[in-house]
Formats: structure tokens, C-alpha cells, sequence
């Protein structure tokens, strides 16, 4: 074949290559790949992996969604940040069972097959660990990308059936004021729920982004409370109890409850706050040389919508409103985005979120100052990069 | 609940009444106040035979040391710079321990222990710290009477909507550097 | 073990499973899997797999999206639906470039990387192939599932580059009126695209449901025209040349325009129409049994949002409101629910959605009447499910 | 566009300018008035000679009743109720053929043709319906001149916003069964 190179216009040259034309790519000059049951990742977008700790028991703990790797406000199933107390069980839909009993007028069964014949509704909400950011406690910032440091949080389409509606069913008595929840793990995970966040907006999802939930996220059937911290969306669901107190086990009492300075806990902590995180640049996302930089990020409320996200780009000293991504839905992650002309010298990029009840995201003073260091739950501070003169990207207290 | 209760006519209304033996033996949850506790007992030596075959090896001797979560010690320290968050200073009630240990322990063979063995992991755990006699033993009467340390060192949000965080308590200081 | 059955309350048994208890579930007695990096679907959840056809070149053609077997507005990533015409290339993004030439001031050729660092905007939209439907004008009603009929259709949060962003950088000139978008794939395929449209809201798509696009998608990059016909949403994008006419190439005249029983056609007929199909009940999901079952399905217009969608039991004789699943976003799938007790007698079930124009989705006769059964293109006709006495399900034309 | 092509403030500007070497690299297309066809010609007989060796395989002999599109006959039939669409009953330009035989064709080797063989496969095929006669040589100039039998076949939207679907041209009948 000629080459490029070849004397073009007037020229005899008879390749198909001719007249300085060079090879088109590859992908061009042979079929692609036939068509597939269901869609493989490209190589690189399958190197976006969550985030996997070394852990003694490898079915005990949490892997992290790599947010700074992604866009808009879907997590992709595959990526769901995951938290388990004793690994992922197989689960047969065919003979798993959802019991609702206690103070209720008749105790009732459920099988899966059951649940898919009920009225169904889907929302876009985000799921949040309530150890997210707990990092930020730390004296000395962590090095560490924003997915290892905020990674328990993701976004999904859930669908499902309205637990009031089965609450409902199996009838409520007048003494019924929570609900202990209990998933088929071998952890038997329980948990006590206040009655009055089953019967608001909590469905048991039986569908994620569309499809049936993926077993990390507790197929074939969960909890899902919206705007409440991921632990209490019991996964793997078998067992709802409705009781008059709670039964105080071990996730609302060990863990998941908020020790204060003076020792005391505080109990039943169970809304996540308002909060926001830039993603973009974030530690491990140096920016290339001075010029335009879009700031990007997600905030969200366990309240309801965002109202405003403010970016500032001066350690705080003055901020701006950034745009956010439409549409701004309650209890559901928000991409914001600011344009930003870095100008070469040192910046401290920072983002605060406020919510629709007007709750403001808190500067981190002002949460050591009420919470303690060794808060470790319901950490939701405005986080800091720093823009260092090389475009490196450093995590700094501000 | 009269108006949710009557909610049928836009559902399918396919739960099945479930018996009493099947909800026996669904439900082995025990409440704060004993309630679900079986039959049986055991002591502080019989649950230290069973810790040291069955629980030893993750959570180490005398359940400190091991390489997981610590169940003994540090009472006194929730208030101090480093708090030291166990079984023994943390945990408000015991019979939840009990439910603990029976549904989720031991890590690898969740459900393997008899009722006897729990109550006497449970005496045993308590004795480390002096929160049971050294010769204790358990049943489900005895064990509801036990008093943790931090028995009152909870405060439920139940009054505040069960939002704690910090922005619904303190206004963030605006500007603050 | 002493196994269900033995007396309870006072019995002296010591086994775990004393007192009456049988064994709990499997998944309750053993550690379950580990943490991952990328989670798998259920065993029952990777049975919904798109709907391939044996095609004389597995390459060129359509795979479909089984929607009556999904629930919600998004797609996952994996099983939107294909159309190629000559397979899914491998490309390497380092190496890939969109080139902007044409009726331009600067022609400009854009790294892969480049485009990762202009601003970002997202989108839930859905994209339609032309042809999708297209069954309809059958004679006989094709007993096929409904993902196999409207398959050709899938939702998802896009996210990517404004195009009218790099085309402003380009520096459009006074002629110009249409822009050439060329795909990088062995087809080579090119379309003419209004600029008007180009100008609108298109964008230069790089990621889908958050993750980077699959390859079926067109990864790297691809066009992304939302409202139009899915082929002018060029994948694998390589090329845009600004133009004071189009080309006239193969994919406008051949193939996607629209044939009239006069023998003319239609030609850049590109905006979808405004569309509802029900789901759930459909062809293969038959009933039970007499009783509720909730009436579901999803609407969607290329002009915007769905106003409305209304439901028949009756063959159409009479009509009502379904309820639509918030947010209810311009050019994005809508599921819509109304509630239904079937008394058991043998009845016809319609959707019909109106847009925010005012636009209603025509009867299949009033279809016919103005496109004739060839056409092909563009069926957005009203689809009618009878439900036959015994519970079985099939497609008629009422 | 003076406001687009000055929005440049909030933008990277990260475009690298194009020379016109690359550009006549990467676009091989031909437009319909016959912009961008290349040097060289082909005859009918050498047509026919390429495509028995390189199209008839997947498109029958005579560009007919192969599996895969028929590429002849049809002429006439497109306002009965059973059109066929071909190259030569509906296409309505002829170097649309051109650029696409060479950038999509053979299916199993795309831009694998010499533009002389591009020449000769649009000159056969076109001469199977006699739309170009059975011994036409094809160069630039001769096949832009060609009019295909549908070249006034097409209807542009442009002047109904590309909008052509039924519900906005005829009302629905409201409630027809
Ligand atoms: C193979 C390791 C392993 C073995 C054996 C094991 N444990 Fe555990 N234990 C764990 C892990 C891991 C956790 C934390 C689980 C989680 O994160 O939910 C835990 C948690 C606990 C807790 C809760 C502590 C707290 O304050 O929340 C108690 C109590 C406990 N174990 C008791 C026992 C007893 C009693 C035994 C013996 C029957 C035992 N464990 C055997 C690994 C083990
Ligand atoms: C291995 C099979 C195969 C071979 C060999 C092949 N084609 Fe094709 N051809 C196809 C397929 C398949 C399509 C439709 C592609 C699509 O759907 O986009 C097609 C489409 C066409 C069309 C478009 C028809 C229309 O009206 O849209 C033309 C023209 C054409 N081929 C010409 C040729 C010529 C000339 C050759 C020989 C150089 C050739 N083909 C060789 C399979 C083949
Ligand atoms: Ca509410
Ligand atoms: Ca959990
Ligand atoms: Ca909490
Ligand atoms: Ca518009
Ligand atoms: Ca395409
Ligand atoms: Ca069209
Ligand atoms: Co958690
Ligand atoms: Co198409």
C-alpha cells in the first residue's frame, strides 16, 4: 500500500490509500463485534472498580464507590458502594419469604412472587452509609481519593412496593410504634425502625435502576428508607416485627448511634444531613496546567431537595452559587457544577450545600465542636482541596 | 391506622396468615427487656469453655487483643480522649448480647451455638469485667436483671425527628476559616 | 437435629433448633460472598437478557431492550438496546480524535481527553430507533412479547459536551445549515443533521448512567440528539463536517425516511412521536387469576414532556388518567401506573399518551390512513393487549 | 453565530487546529452534487467483474435475491402495495452510491476498494436497470450527471421542524375502534 506521503490532486496512485491518505483506524476496515445479551464495559471503563479494602474477614465491611470517576447522579448497579456485616448471601427467590408480624391484626406471609403483583413505585433516591466521611475526624486530613473518603453514598432508580401498604395489610394496633426489621445474612442483621418512617416514604425495593436488585444490594428484597442512614435499609429483607419499643440490638446500640464529647450517645440518629462533596478536581485528579476547569460534585439531603450549593475556590473567603443538575429531586443525589479559570497560584476549593428546610451543610470547627472526634457516624463537613501550584490536589482542613 | 388498615381496594392483598409455629420459627429476636429469651442457662466456666474454642481466635483472650471488634474492657473511658467503645462500656442492655451472639456469632457458623452455650458466652463475657459474679449463671430471668454500666448513657432522638446532625443543633459559623 | 414438630414452651431440647424451629435458610448459617469491585446480577436477574435475533451477520442489525421484564425509567447500561450496521468496534480511546471541519473558521481535532475536561452537562433521555414498532403494521398483530415489538427503545442519565459548545469553538460561518456526523465504526456510517437541531439541546455524549459509555453505546463518544431518531445519534463519533446541504448519504435516503402510499417519501422526518405502551399485563406475563393488577407501562415524546397518559380497559371505549411516575422529564421515558381489578371476562387494554404540545398518540388505523402499512418508521400507534378469559394474553388491533 | 462562536469564556478551548492533510485524511465523503469524489473511472464490465468477485456472494447475482438488501429492480413499484426499495428504485443520487460502497462495503472488508473498482461497481449496478448504459464508463463528472429514476421521490421536512409523524398531521379519531 502507498502511504501518506503521496503527491496528492493529479496523482495515478490507484491504492485505496492514495492521495495522502492514510490508514483510517482499524475499527474501520473490519466488523465490529456482534451484537449481545448484555453489554460488557470497555476496557478502561471496566478498570472503574469500587474500592476494596484488605479485611480480615472479607465479607465484613464496606467497599466504596469510586465517585470521583463518574458523572451525573445514577450509580451504575455494578458500582453500589456495598456494607456487610458477614458477606453477600445466595438467596433463592423462589422459597424466600417476608414475614410481618407482631402488633398486628393478622400476621402475614409474603412470598417474593407475591410482592411483584402489588401497585409498584419507583424513585431516584441516594443511599448513604452512616460511617460516610467519618475520616474527616481524623487530626491530620487523610491523603486519599474522594471515593475512599466519601464512597459510601450512591444514587439509584429504586422500585418497589409501599411498605405502608403491607404494613397496612396485615393491620396496625394501637400500641405499634416501631418495627424491627430483619435480613436473611448470616448475620441475621436486625434493626429497630420508628413506625412513623415505615409508614412515610419507605418501600420495600424490589428492583434497582430497573432491574431486579443485585444481591450486595439485597436481593431479592429490601428495605429502603429514604433520606435514613443504609444500615436500617435492611437488605436481603425477611422479617418485619412490629413492636411498641424498640428492641435496642446491636446496630442501633453498639454501632450506628453517635457518642458526644461528654460520653453520652445519642440514639436513634437516623436522617443523614445536608451535604455536598467536589469530585472534580478531587485528590488523584491533578489539574494539567492553568486555564478553565469545571468543579463538579454531588450534594444531597437526607431532608429532601438541595436548595443551593455554594463552591468556593478561597478556602471560603468568598463563595459562589453553583448550577445544579436538573432535575433536583428530594432525597436523591444532585450534581452541582461551577466554572472555575484556575489561574495557576494556590486555590482551596470548597462546597457547601444548603437544603430545602434551609439546613446548611456545616464548616468542620463547627461539627468537632458538637459532635467529637470520635463521632465516626453522620460526618457531612465541608471537605477541602487544595490546588498546589504543580496542579497537584491536596486534602486540607480548611 | 383505621384510614391505613382500609387501604385494600387498589391492592392485591396477597399475604397469607402465618401461624403462630411458623412465626416461632422465624422470629428468634429477644427485645431489651428479655422478651424472646429461651429456655436454658449456663456459667462463667461454661462460657469460658466455649469462648476460648469458638470465639477466641477472632476476638482474643478474655475478648480483648483479637483482630476483631474488642468485647471487654474499657468502662469509663466513653467521656475521655479515646474512647474505648465494648461490650462491656458501650452496650446499654444485656439481653440484645444474647440475641447478638445467638444470630450473628460466630462469624463463621452463624447459628451454630445451643441456647445453653449463648447464656454461658454471655455470663462469661460480663464476668471479665466484673459486671456478673464470677460464678454466675445465666437464665433468661437472670440475665434481664443485669445492669450495664452505660445503662443510661443513650439519649434517643425520638423528640428531634431522629435528626441529629449537627446543623440542626448549632448554626454553621458562617466564613470561619 | 430435633426438627419441626417437637412440643414447645417447656421442652428440655438443646439443639439450636429446639422448640418447633426448623432450620433457617441457608443463606442465614454461613458466610456469605466477599466485597467486590464490580457487582454481578442475581442468577434469576441474569436471566433478563436483550432479545437477539439470528441474524445472517451477527454484526449488522438490532438487539432489543426486554422491557416488559424491567421496571422504572433507566436502562442498565448492559441491556439498552443495539443497532449497528457492521458490529460494535474496539477503540482505543488514546488514540481516538473527533475532527470539526466544514463551513467552519478553525477546523479543530479533539482528544478523547480533551473532551474530558470541558463542562459537563446531564440528561435523562430516551433514544428510539426509527423503526421501533415498526411490527405494528403487520397485518395480523405479531404475537411477540412487548419487548420484542418496542424493544428498540431505552432510557438512561447521559452525561457529555454541549455540541454547540465545540461548534462555537469551531467558529460556524454565514452558510452554514447542516452538519455531517460520522461514526468510527467499520460502516463508517455518516448522517445529515439539521444545524438547528445540532445547536439545540445535542451533545457530544461520554458517559451513560455514570459510567463511561459501553461500547454498544458508542464508546469513547458518541452524538446524542435528544427527541430524534436513535441512527442520527451517531456512536463511536469521529466527524463533524458543517455543511450548507446535506449529503444525502445512504442512512437519509435509503434507509430512515419515510415511505407514503403515494410512493413519496418523507425524508428528515427525525423528531419520535409522542408514545405509550403498557407492559405489565402483556403478551407473556399473563394473569393469575381474577382480582387487582396494577396497569403499567412507559410513555415518551421527542418533542418534550408527557402530559398525560390515559388507559383503557374496554377497547377504548372509555378512558382514564393513569398516574405518572415523577420526575416527568422532557424527551425521557415516563413509566405510568393506574390501578385495575379484572373481574375475569375478557377485556382489550390501551394506553394513549398526549404530549406537551397537545399531541396524542393516533390511533393504528389513523396511522395507516396517513402512512399506509410500508412505512415502516415512526410507528407510534396506540397497542392493544387482550386479556383472554383464562388469564392468557394477546396482541390484537382493536 | 457571533454570539455561539464567542462563548468561549467558560470553555477550555482545548480544539487543536485541523490541517487540511488530516482533513483529507479523515473524510472520504461525497455529498450529493459529487464533492469529494475521486480521480479515476470504472466501467461496467469491470463493475461486473468486482462484483462477481467481491458483492454477489451476500447481494445475488445482479445486485438481486441474495441475503442480504437487494441493490436492483423495483423501479415503479414504490406507490404499490408492495414496494421495493432499491438502489435503483429509490435512492434518488447517484454519488451517495459511490461514497457508500466505499466507506461501508464489502461488509467483510470496508475501504478495502481501489476507487477505479468503486467506479466500475456503481456503473454495473447502475446499468443492471439501465439507468447508465451497458457500456458506460463512470468517472467524477459522469456520475455526478446521472438522475436516478426517484430523484424527485423525497419530501424534506425541513419546514415542519423535521417533525413528520402522524399525530401532527391528522387529528386522532377520538374513540374509534
Ligand atoms: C471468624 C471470626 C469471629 C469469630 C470466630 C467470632 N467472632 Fe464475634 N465478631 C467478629 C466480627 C468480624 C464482628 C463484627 C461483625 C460486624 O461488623 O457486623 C464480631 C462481632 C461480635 C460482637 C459485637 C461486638 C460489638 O460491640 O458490636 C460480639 C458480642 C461477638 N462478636 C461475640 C462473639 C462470640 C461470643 C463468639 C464466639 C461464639 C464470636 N464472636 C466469634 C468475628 C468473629
Ligand atoms: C458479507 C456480506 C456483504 C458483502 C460481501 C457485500 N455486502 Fe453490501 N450489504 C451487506 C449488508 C448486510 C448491507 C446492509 C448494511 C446495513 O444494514 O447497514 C449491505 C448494503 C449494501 C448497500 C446499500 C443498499 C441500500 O439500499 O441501502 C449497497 C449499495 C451495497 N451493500 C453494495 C455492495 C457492494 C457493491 C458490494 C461489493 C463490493 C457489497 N455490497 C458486498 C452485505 C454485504
Ligand atoms: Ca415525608
Ligand atoms: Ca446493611
Ligand atoms: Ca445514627
Ligand atoms: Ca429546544
Ligand atoms: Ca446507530
Ligand atoms: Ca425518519
Ligand atoms: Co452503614
Ligand atoms: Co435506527
Amino acid at each position: 500500500l502507498l502511504m501518506a506521503g503521496a503527491i496528492t490532486g493529479g496523482g495515478l496512485a490507484t491504492s485505496v490509500f492514495a492521495a495522502g491518505r492514510s490508514p483510517p483506524p482499524a475499527s474501520m476496515l473490519q466488523p465490529g463485534a456482534a451484537l449481545s445479551g448484555y453489554g460488557a464495559r470497555s476496557r478502561s471503563g471496566a478498570a472503574i472498580q469500587r474500592i476494596v479494602p484488605e479485611l480480615p474477614f472479607p465479607g465484613t465491611g464496606s467497599s466504596r464507590t469510586p465517585l470521583q470517576l463518574l458523572e451525573g447522579t445514577i450509580t451504575p448497579n455494578g458500582l453500589h458502594f456495598e456494607r456487610h456485616h458477614n458477606g453477600v448471601p445466595q438467596i433463592d427467590p423462589a422459597t424466600h419469604e417476608l414475614l410481618v408480624h407482631g402488633l398486628v391484626r393478622q400476621p402475614l406471609l409474603f412470598r417474593y412472587e407475591d410482592l411483584l403483583r402489588y401497585p409498584r413505585e419507583s424513585r431516584v433516591l441516594f443511599l448513604e452509609c452512616s460511617g460516610n466521611s467519618g475520616a474527616l475526624g481524623a487530626p491530620e486530613p487523610v491523603q486519599a481519593s474522594a471515593g475512599q473518603l466519601n464512597g459510601l453514598v450512591s444514587g439509584a432508580e429504586w422500585t418497589g412496593v409501599r411498605l405502608s401498604r403491607l404494613l397496612g395489610e396485615a393491620g396496625l394496633t394501637g400500641e405499634a410504634a416501631w418495627v424491627q426489621a430483619e435480613g436473611a445474612d448470616a448475620a441475621g442483621m436486625v434493626r429497630s425502625i420508628p413506625l412513623s418512617i415505615c409508614l412515610d416514604d419507605a418501600m420495600v425495593a424490589l428492583f434497582q435502576n430497573g432491574e431486579p436488585l443485585r444481591p450486595e444490594q439485597g436481593f431479592p428484597m429490601r428495605l429502603l428508607l429514604p433520606g435514613i442512614e443504609g444500615n436500617a435499609s435492611v437488605k436481603w429483607l425477611r422479617r418485619l416485627k412490629v413492636m411498641a419499643a424498640p428492641a435496642f440490638s446491636r446496630e442501633e446500640t453498639s454501632k450506628y448511634t453517635d457518642l458526644l464529647p461528654d460520653g453520652k450517645a445519642e440514639q436513634f440518629s437516623l436522617r443523614m444531613g445536608v451535604k455536598s462533596i467536589i469530585l472534580n478536581p478531587s485528590y488523584g485528579l491533578d489539574l494539567h496546567g492553568a486555564g478553565y476547569q469545571e468543579i463538579s460534585g454531588l450534594a444531597w439531603s437526607g431532608r429532601g431537595s438541595i436548595r443551593k450549593v455554594e463552591v468556593s475556590a478561597d478556602g471560603g473567603a468568598t463563595w459562589g452559587e453553583a448550577a445544579l443538575g436538573g432535575p433536583v429531586l428530594p432525597k436523591a443525589l444532585t450534581r452541582f457544577r461551577m466554572p472555575w479559570r484556575w489561574n495557576g497560584a494556590p486555590a482551596t476549593l470548597m462546597s457547601r450545600a444548603t437544603d430545602e428546610t434551609g439546613a446548611v451543610q456545616p464548616l468542620r470547627a463547627a461539627w468537632l465542636a458538637q459532635s467529637g472526634a470520635s463521632k465516626g457516624y453522620h460526618s457531612n463537613v465541608v471537605q477541602s482541596w487544595r490546588v498546589q501550584a504543580d496542579g497537584k490536589i491536596a486534602h486540607v482542613y480548611a | 391506622y383505621a384510614h391505613l388498615n382500609s387501604r385494600r381496594v387498589d391492592s392485591p392483598q396477597l399475604g397469607r396468615p402465618a401461624s403462630p409455629d411458623v412465626i416461632r420459627r422465624m422470629d428468634i429476636s429477644v427485645g431489651a427487656d428479655g422478651g424472646g429469651l429461651p429456655p436454658g442457662a449456663g456459667t462463667v466456666a461454661q462460657g469460658r469453655a466455649t469462648y476460648a474454642a469458638k470465639c477466641q481466635m477472632c476476638h482474643g483472650e478474655a475478648g480483648t487483643g483479637g483482630i476483631a471488634d474488642p468485647l471487654t474492657g474499657g468502662i469509663g473511658s466513653l467521656a475521655t480522649a479515646k474512647p474505648v467503645k465494648t461490650v462491656a462500656s458501650y452496650w446499654p442492655y444485656a439481653p440484645p448480647l444474647f440475641d447478638y451472639i445467638r444470630r450473628a456469632m460466630p462469624l463463621t457458623a452463624p447459628q451454630s451455638l445451643k441456647d445453653d452455650e449463648v447464656y454461658g458466652l454471655v455470663a462469661y463475657l460480663l464476668s471479665v469485667d466484673g459486671i456478673v459474679a464470677p460464678d454466675a449463671r445465666l437464665d433468661a430471668g437472670s440475665l434481664t436483671r443485669i445492669r450495664m454500666p452505660n445503662r443510661k448513657g443513650f439519649i434517643s432522638l425520638e423528640d428531634r425527628d431522629f435528626d441529629g446532625n449537627a446543623e440542626r443543633i448549632a448554626p454553621p459559623v458562617e466564613g470561619a476559616r
